[in-house]
């Protein structure tokens, strides 16, 4: 309905293999950036921002590492919460040795070296297909669970035994510790994840992205086809895991601020992440925020929400519908639409372009 | 559009030098090819003319030569004419999908000397017939794919001729001048193009057009309506059309706008809507498609964008030509056209590659009342025209505010109608043609004395000064009563409803009139699904009796509609057939513009003739039929006929002469 | 430093055999079982195709289930058959609701599905049980309590009645399941249905029904299960971390065969116990819940398809 | 197509000597030899389950044999590496379609170009600068592809929604995106109606006119078979029984029985 196509042809392939070919989508990405970066720190409450919307961008980011290596390239990973970690402590040792250094550069290093991590558990991944797989993922979750919890090295020695997140400045501005702003720190990860998003979509659009998606189709094909599977998968797991990594930095140093590390990125932390990628919808890049969105926005809603308007929630309980809900929603978008909410969405652009003509 | 002093430019060539000088950047083809629209301005297609004749020059070609245009439509065939315009020699466009004979005869007849052709299937077409063309001296291709095999001694490609040419200018400038010289000898009386048209009795006759009445025609049409070179325009109709040669190829020459070709045929509707044309034409058979379309579509879609969809259709019925013309229209019903526009036309028109048509044209044949007015109501500024190709096509055409849906409107700026005593519409017109080629008796049998040309259509002008045509001259006849009976106006009517392809109507000379039916096998096929009806194949379909009482519902409408206009009410419809076979171009039933040969069907399916008029209920028949790949076969049937229920007519005097 | 990684620890087991039997008869313990729930991921994945993420929560739903009727008032036999009507309710609602729509979905949304089923199940058992870990009623089963001390090969050997009484429990339901699926009628359907879905269904198998009996006998061992780890630690749903050590089994034993579920347990569980008990101290301890799926893995690198499953041979 | 190969067209491209496949007990192959000469149309034809498609799978690289060796560009391997063989221009279509579903028929062709894209990771990041020229290039070669094969009328339609047909003509045209020297077709034409085969038929005359490409052809249908191919080599239960022109094959008695069933 709202899609007016005639008139909008393209001179150049560039143009025909631009990422938004149709005008409409161009201004409604546009129209989301505008409000992601002006409307909602204009109108969102501290409270809104630090709870809600922070949170929400840490886990698009997962899920985006998440989806590069389940839903492009088909391999499962449960190691998404360790290979978070590593990025975490990556750049909480970074930072304390070179703490001059801005820190939104070691967010963006600590994923060097999860994805190193990351491509070392994938290396499996040549001679073992499918669920197999998962038990390599989870072999990393453990062990790197257990490193956590057993190297002081890692959280230098401190008594609380986890990171204390040290107060980091950038042009005078304090972006972690405990005197940054929720404005400010909403700023830093929207822009990393705006940047992060442009560089998956740009990789995956590209021929790296469409080996990912030959190697998931059908991997015999593709490695007749000359695509060699085993540096394809650890690319894959490689990159996956640099999302990751950076997720579990930004979680810490822009969200946390140095809470308990063991709960952080423990085996649960994987099992969310991995249903926002299902929920969102397995290889795609809108799907991550849809799924990332709708399983965080949820529980923020039963803990805060339902109180606020008058229905009393003992904590735990709130906890158990939590898991229902989550559980039930799984099996129902595995039911209605497999693709899930990344689908539902294509599904209704489908639509408006052939109003109206059914779909 | 420029008014300077242009008098000098009475040939094409000359118009694209202008163009090349006046809007060298603006783009003057685009082609859309490989997946992405290569465009030229009109600096670039005037160079690649340029070269392209020095080309044709170094092969031979003289001024006064034939040389045929075989293809769809494609940057390097309209190139060709250009290229064979600038030297002098007169292009022969002959229709793509033609069978090999035909061909042979269009080639023959013209004495054509060389042949530009779009790829190896019409190599081969020509190749199959060369011993029937002694005078070809060369054949030129656009695709080179499957060619390389082939002897080049008198085959290649236009690319090569292009550099060819383009080498020559370099390698000497005295190639420039002497092509300036050629194209400053070519003057207004020079034959711009020779057009087959695609006669609906006898063979296709070769009508030539010369260049000054072509510009002098084109340029009315190109101020009536305002075209300027902003507007673009989608070539997808036959270049051997009058209505592609007229609109695509002068009309563009003249006011400089652009000519986009599709990529291919099955590609032409994405293409349409891709491009976004402004100034749009065609037959209204291809209306008819669209509309058919739309209702099957609608048809499958959810109930709400189903209630949605036939709620605003009534809203556009009652308001959508009045806001269209600018009448007066209360400001409620204004709003609601505009919710309208925004939730069902405008995405209606988006899907159909209409959204920025500015001025579209019908003409060919007469179009259904209920069509024309469903487009327009819908704010598509769909006009009427009348004319042929041996008036370079323009003789009657609506104004923007003038539109009305039985009329196709008064005559073009400087053409004159007269209304011979048995009816015939005669018209002298800027662009009408020199005569029929190598055939005077002919020409002089189409014009009168004084210099008028005789269209063969019936019509009469209406009191705001539109002309109404009837039907074919010699078609229209009387009924044994002596009542009025106008086939074509029948089946028009006929032709509205979705399920009817093609109606023929026979009552010349007889009691009452009576019809052949064919069904859309598409839009019955879709019905046949939705009700689960089982058909084997299409003869099947056609008999079946409840597709009959479908088509018999249809018939008393139309036959209502009669009984309120005195002129038709006495020639309704009382019995009626469905064919067992779709009539097909292939088997000579139609012209190759899909028009009904109404002569020949009437002898070849006599035997359902007889039984429509001697009261019995069935008929066989057997007829010949050439399949796809040429081979020959015979299908029989029988055939059933029916009674159609016809409504009362209202006491009225004897039918006024 | 390579001394006390590779050849101290054998030195170990040889000074002191006493200590050495007891672990491998804690990893016996431990591995029967793993081998245990095991079992209920093949049975499901033999009949249906289905990995069935969410069997560790049935085991620990059941226990509670048992439990919480028991709190209030239940005799415990009598729970127990409730226990078992419950479980069977659980079957049939999972096959109804979840399995019947997404009956032709390639494997990996099914094992999503069970992902899904696991959080409901969470959710369920804490709502209507509460949170807190509770007591396995195993004396009221009649199981027996106490130890048994065996004082050989110059020390003792300390041995749970009740890892006894749970090794001979195990060993007897492992004839039965392997007699059921041999002999039985239903049985057999239930490996015809496991080869294929369409030939099962095309000689008039009732796929539903068959699933249905499927996750209900899943539903029993899940229940025995949890009464045997209930007895050992309380009964909560951090079990749940446990219940994922069934997967490194399954990737020894092979997805589809019961003998290799029992042996791959038992392998997991001594291996584990040695492994922490020997090399553990070096690193820290801890490393039991990781040294499993590195056995696993390193396993896997050597036979792709596991003990007993056969060789995968792709066509194209 | 650049033939960088020093092979004249007549000399032989890829020769199979005493190869033979074991899976298990199962002999899908034993001691089959023959060769295919540049430029020709090789047929493999046997009733099913004679080893067509294990032997093609041993060309490619996909089945290693038990013993044999395999001769290609004057290079002989005891078994070929599937990236080795496509990167020394093999390439290969699927007996029942082998297309990645997941993507539109453009991708799908784009993927057999992924050989010849070299534009490294750094600038695939921005897909600015030489990664987009790279890609405009590609993009181009397969959009000659698309013409040739007549299917720019589906070229962004995801290929699951295709008729069989097309799947076929998109595979194709995914094997022909690697511009390979040795072209190997299982079965191409199965499952097709007339006019679809004849279409199928011209599409591989052309690639072995225009492009010069040495066609190994797995086929059913005598009729195409007889006017396609250069030589045939008949293969059953694994064994070549018959090698040589249409001609000389179709009088060859064994291949008679092997076809007409005669108790072995």
């Amino acid at each position: 309905m709202l899609y007016r196509e005639s008139g909008q042809f393209k001179k150049t392939y560039s143009a025909d293999m631009q990422v938004f070919p149709l005008r409409e989508d161009r201004v409604g990405i546009a129209i989301i950036l505008f409000i992601a970066a002006v409307v909602i720190p204009l109108t969102g409450s501290n409270f809104f921002i630090s709870t809600v919307m922070i949170p929400f961008l840490v886990f698009a980011l997962a899920a985006m590492g998440l989806n590069i290596v389940t839903g492009y390239t088909g391999l499962i990973s449960l190691g998404t919460g360790a290979f978070m970690g590593v990025g975490a402590y990556a750049c909480y040792k970074l930072t304390t040795y070179f703490p001059g250094v801005p820190i939104v550069i070691w967010i963006l290093a600590s994923g060097i070296f999860s994805a190193a991590i990351g491509a070392l558990f994938g290396l499996p991944s040549l001679r073992i297909k499918g669920f197999y797989l998962a038990v390599a993922t989870l072999a990393a979750q453990f062990f790197l669970e257990w490193c956590f919890v057993r190297i002081p090295w890692l959280f230098n020695y401190n008594a609380s035994g986890a990171i204390e997140v040290p107060t980091r400045w950038i042009a005078g501005v304090p972006v972690t510790g405990p005197t940054a702003t929720p404005m400010t720190r909403y700023y830093v990860i929207l822009g990393i994840v705006v940047l992060m998003t442009w560089v998956a979509s740009n990789i995956l659009h590209g021929r790296i992205g469409r080996s990912f998606m030959a190697v998931r189709d059908m991997d015999i094909a593709a490695e007749l086809m000359g695509i060699r599977l085993l540096p394809t998968k650890l690319l894959a797991f490689a990159m996956s895991s640099f999302y990751c990594g950076v997720a579990g930095a930004t979680m810490m140093f822009l969200w946390y601020g140095g809470g308990e590390a063991s709960d952080a990125f423990n085996i649960n932390q994987s099992f969310i992440i991995l249903f926002m990628v299902i929920i969102g919808g397995l290889g795609s890049l809108i799907g991550c925020f849809f799924g990332a969105a709708l399983l965080h926005i949820i529980p923020v809603m039963l803990k805060f929400g339902l109180p606020a308007i008058g229905i009393p929630l003992a904590g735990a309980t709130a906890e158990h519908i939590n898991h229902l809900l989550v559980g039930g929603l799984i099996i129902l978008f595995l039911i209605v639409e497999p693709h899930g909410l990344a689908r539902l969405w294509q599904i209704t652009k489908q639509k408006l372009r052939t109003w109206p003509f059914p779909y | 559009m420029e008014q300077d002093a242009s008098a000098a430019l009475d040939t094409f060539p000359k118009w694209l030098a202008h163009q090349a000088h006046a809007r060298p950047s603006r783009p003057g083809m685009r082609h859309k090819d490989l997946g992405i629209w290569t465009e030229w301005s009109w600096a670039e297609v005037a160079q690649n003319v340029r070269a392209y004749a020095l080309g044709l020059m170094a092969h031979g070609l003289q001024r006064g030569d034939r040389i045929a245009i075989i293809g769809n439509n494609r940057p390097k065939l309209y190139w060709s004419m250009m290229a064979a315009q600038s030297v002098g020699a007169i292009p022969v466009p002959v229709y793509a999908d033609s069978v090999a004979d035909e061909m042979a005869y269009v080639l023959e007849h013209a004495e054509v000397k060389f042949a530009c052709v779009q790829d190896q299937e019409q190599v081969d077409k020509i190749l199959s017939v060369s011993d029937r063309l002694p005078n070809i001296a060369f054949v030129f291709y656009d695709e080179p794919r499957g060619l390389r095999a082939y002897d080049h001694s008198r085959l290649q490609a236009i690319e090569e001729v292009i550099a060819q040419g383009k080498g020559l200018m370099l390698a000497d400038p005295e190639a420039n001048r002497r092509l300036d010289a050629e194209i400053a000898r070519g003057t207004g009386e020079d034959i711009s193009v020779i057009l087959y048209t695609s006669g609906t009795t006898g063979r296709s006759k070769g009508v030539m057009l010369s260049a000054g009445r072509c510009i002098a025609a084109a340029r009315d049409t190109v101020a009536f309506d305002g075209l300027s070179d902003r507007d673009n325009v989608l070539a997808y109709l036959p270049l051997a059309w009058v209505g592609d040669h007229y609109l695509n190829y002068a009309q563009a020459l003249i006011a400089g706008f652009c000519i986009n070709c599709p990529e291919s045929p099955e590609t032409a509707v994405e293409d349409r809507r891709e491009v976004g044309n402004t100034y749009a034409f065609a037959p209204p058979r291809v209306f008819e498609g669209m509309l058919t379309r739309i209702m099957i579509r609608m048809e499958d879609a959810s109930w709400l964008k189903r209630k949605l969809f036939h709620y605003y259709m009534g809203v556009a019925k009652l308001w959508g030509e009045k806001i269209l013309d600018g009448k007066p229209v209360p400001v409620l019903a204004r709003l609601n056209y505009a919710i309208g526009e925004l939730l069902v036309y405008g995405p209606l028109k988006n899907v159909m590659g209409l959204t920025t048509v500015r001025v579209g044209y019908t003409a060919g044949e007469a179009i259904g009342p209920e069509l024309f007015s469903f487009f327009r109501s819908i704010g598509l500024n769909l006009k009427q025209l009348y004319g042929q190709t041996e008036a370079f096509l323009f003789v009657t055409c609506q104004k923007d505010d003038g539109v009305r849906a039985d009329c196709v409107g008064p005559a073009t700026p400087n053409v004159e109608i007269r209304i011979a005593e048995d009816g015939e519409v005669l018209y002298k017109s800027p662009g009408q043609f020199v005569g029929y080629y190598k055939d005077p008796e002919k020409t002089a049998e189409t014009m009168t004395p004084d210099g008028f040309v005789k269209t063969g259509d019936a019509g009469f002008f209406e009191k705001d000064g539109q002309l109404r045509i009837i039907d074919r001259a010699k078609d229209v006849g009387r009924l044994k009563s002596g009542a009025l009976f106008a086939p074509k106006y029948i089946e028009n009517k006929l032709k509205f409803f979705p399920n009817i392809r093609e109606v023929v109507a026979f009552g010349q000379g007889e009691e009452f009139v009576t019809v052949f039916l064919n069904i859309d096998l598409v839009a019955v096929g879709n019905w046949a699904e939705r009700n689960n009806v089982s058909y084997g194949s299409y003869q099947e379909l056609a008999g079946h009796p409840q597709v009959y009482d479908i088509l018999a519902g249809h018939v008393a409408e139309v036959n209502r509609q009669l009984a309120e206009e005195p002129m038709m009410a006495r020639a309704q419809v009382h019995r009626f057939l469905i064919l067992h076979k779709e009539l097909d171009a292939d088997d000579g039933e139609l012209t190759r513009t899909q028009k009904v040969r109404r002569g020949f069907i009437a002898d070849r399916y006599a035997s359902l003739v007889k039984a429509l008029y001697d009261g019995s209920t069935e008929a066989d028949i057997s007829t010949e039929v050439t399949f796809e790949d040429g081979r020959k076969g015979v299908i029989s049937a029988r055939v059933k006929v029916m009674d159609a229920t016809v409504a009362p007519v209202a006491a009225m005097p004897q039918a006024a002469e | 430093m390579l001394y006390n990684v590779l050849i101290d620890p054998f030195v170990q087991m040889g000074a002191a055999p006493d200590l050495f039997v007891q672990t491998i008869w804690e990893g016996l313990v431990a591995g029967v079982l793993y081998a245990l729930i095991a079992l209920g991921f093949v049975l499901i994945f033999k009949a249906s195709g289905v990995f069935n993420f969410a069997q560790g929560m049935m085991v620990v739903f059941a226990a509670l289930t048992l439990v919480g009727l028991h709190e209030k008032g239940v005799p415990a036999w009598i729970a127990v058959l409730l226990t078992l009507g419950v479980m069977a309710i659980l079957a049939i609602a999972v096959e109804r609701i979840v399995l019947r729509p997404l009956v032709n979905q390639p494997d990996i949304i099914l094992f999503m599905a069970t992902f899904g089923l696991t959080f409901i199940i969470i959710g369920l058992g804490e709502f209507i049980f509460g949170g807190e870990p509770k007591q396995m009623i195993a004396t009221e089963l009649g199981l027996p309590q106490g130890t048994m001390r065996f004082d050989i090969l110059g020390g003792k050997v300390i041995i749970q009645k009740i890892d006894v009484a749970a090794a001979v429990i195990a060993s007897l339901m492992i004839a039965a399941l392997a007699l059921f699926f041999q002999y039985t009628r239903i049985g057999r359907a239930l490996r015809a249905v496991a080869d294929s879905h369409k030939a099962a269904l095309s000689v008039g198998i009732s796929l539903n029904q068959i699933w249905a009996i499927v996750w209900f006998a899943a539903g029993i061992v899940a229940l025995i299960t949890g009464i045997m780890w209930g007895a050992r630690s309380d009964v909560s749903f951090a079990l749940q971390v446990i219940a994922l050590k069934a997967l490194p089994v399954l990737i020894l034993g092979g997805f589809t065969s019961i003998p290799g579920a029992i042996v791959g347990g038992l392998i997991i569980g001594i291996g584990e116990k040695l492994a922490e008990f020997y090399w553990g101290p070096l690193v820290g301890g801890g490393i039991e819940n990781w040294v499993a799926y590195v056995i696993a893995l390193v396993f896997l690198m050597v036979r792709p398809q596991g003990l007993f499953g056969d060789k995968i041979i792709e066509r194209i | 197509m650049v033939q960088n190969s020093t092979i004249s067209p007549g000399d032989t491209l890829l020769k199979v000597d005493h190869v033979s496949l074991r899976f298990g007990g199962v002999k899908a192959i034993t001691d089959v030899s023959f060769d295919i000469r540049k430029g020709e149309i090789r047929a493999i034809i046997g009733p099913n389950g004679a080893g067509k498609t294990s032997m093609l799978n041993v060309i490619n690289g996909f089945y290693h044999p038990q013993d044999g060796t395999i001769t290609y560009k004057g290079a002989t391997r005891a078994k070929m590496k599937p990236y080795v063989a496509a990167s020394q221009g093999i390439a290969r279509t699927f007996q029942n379609v082998a297309l990645f579903k997941g993507m539109s028929t453009l991708d799908n062709i784009m993927v057999g170009r992924t050989l010849k894209m070299k534009s490294s990771f750094f600038w695939q990041i921005f897909r600015h600068g030489p990664a987009m020229t790279e890609e405009i290039a590609h993009r181009r070669m397969v959009e000659e592809i698309i013409d040739f094969l007549e299917i720019e009328h589906i070229r962004k339609v995801p290929v699951g929604k295709l008729p069989y047909g097309l799947q076929k003509r998109v595979e194709l045209g995914r094997a022909l995106a690697m511009e390979p020297e040795l072209l190997l077709l299982d079965e191409p034409m199965a499952g097709m109606n007339l006019e679809e085969k004849e279409d199928m038929c011209r599409f591989i005359l052309d690639v072995k006119e225009q492009y010069g490409t040495t066609i190994a052809l797995i086929e059913h249908d005598m009729g195409v078979v007889m006017d396609l191919s250069d030589r045939v080599v008949v293969l059953e239960y694994g064994r070549k029984i018959a090698d040589g022109t249409p001609d000389e094959v179709k009088a060859n008695q064994a291949v008679i029985d092997a076809y007409l069933g005669v108790a072995h």
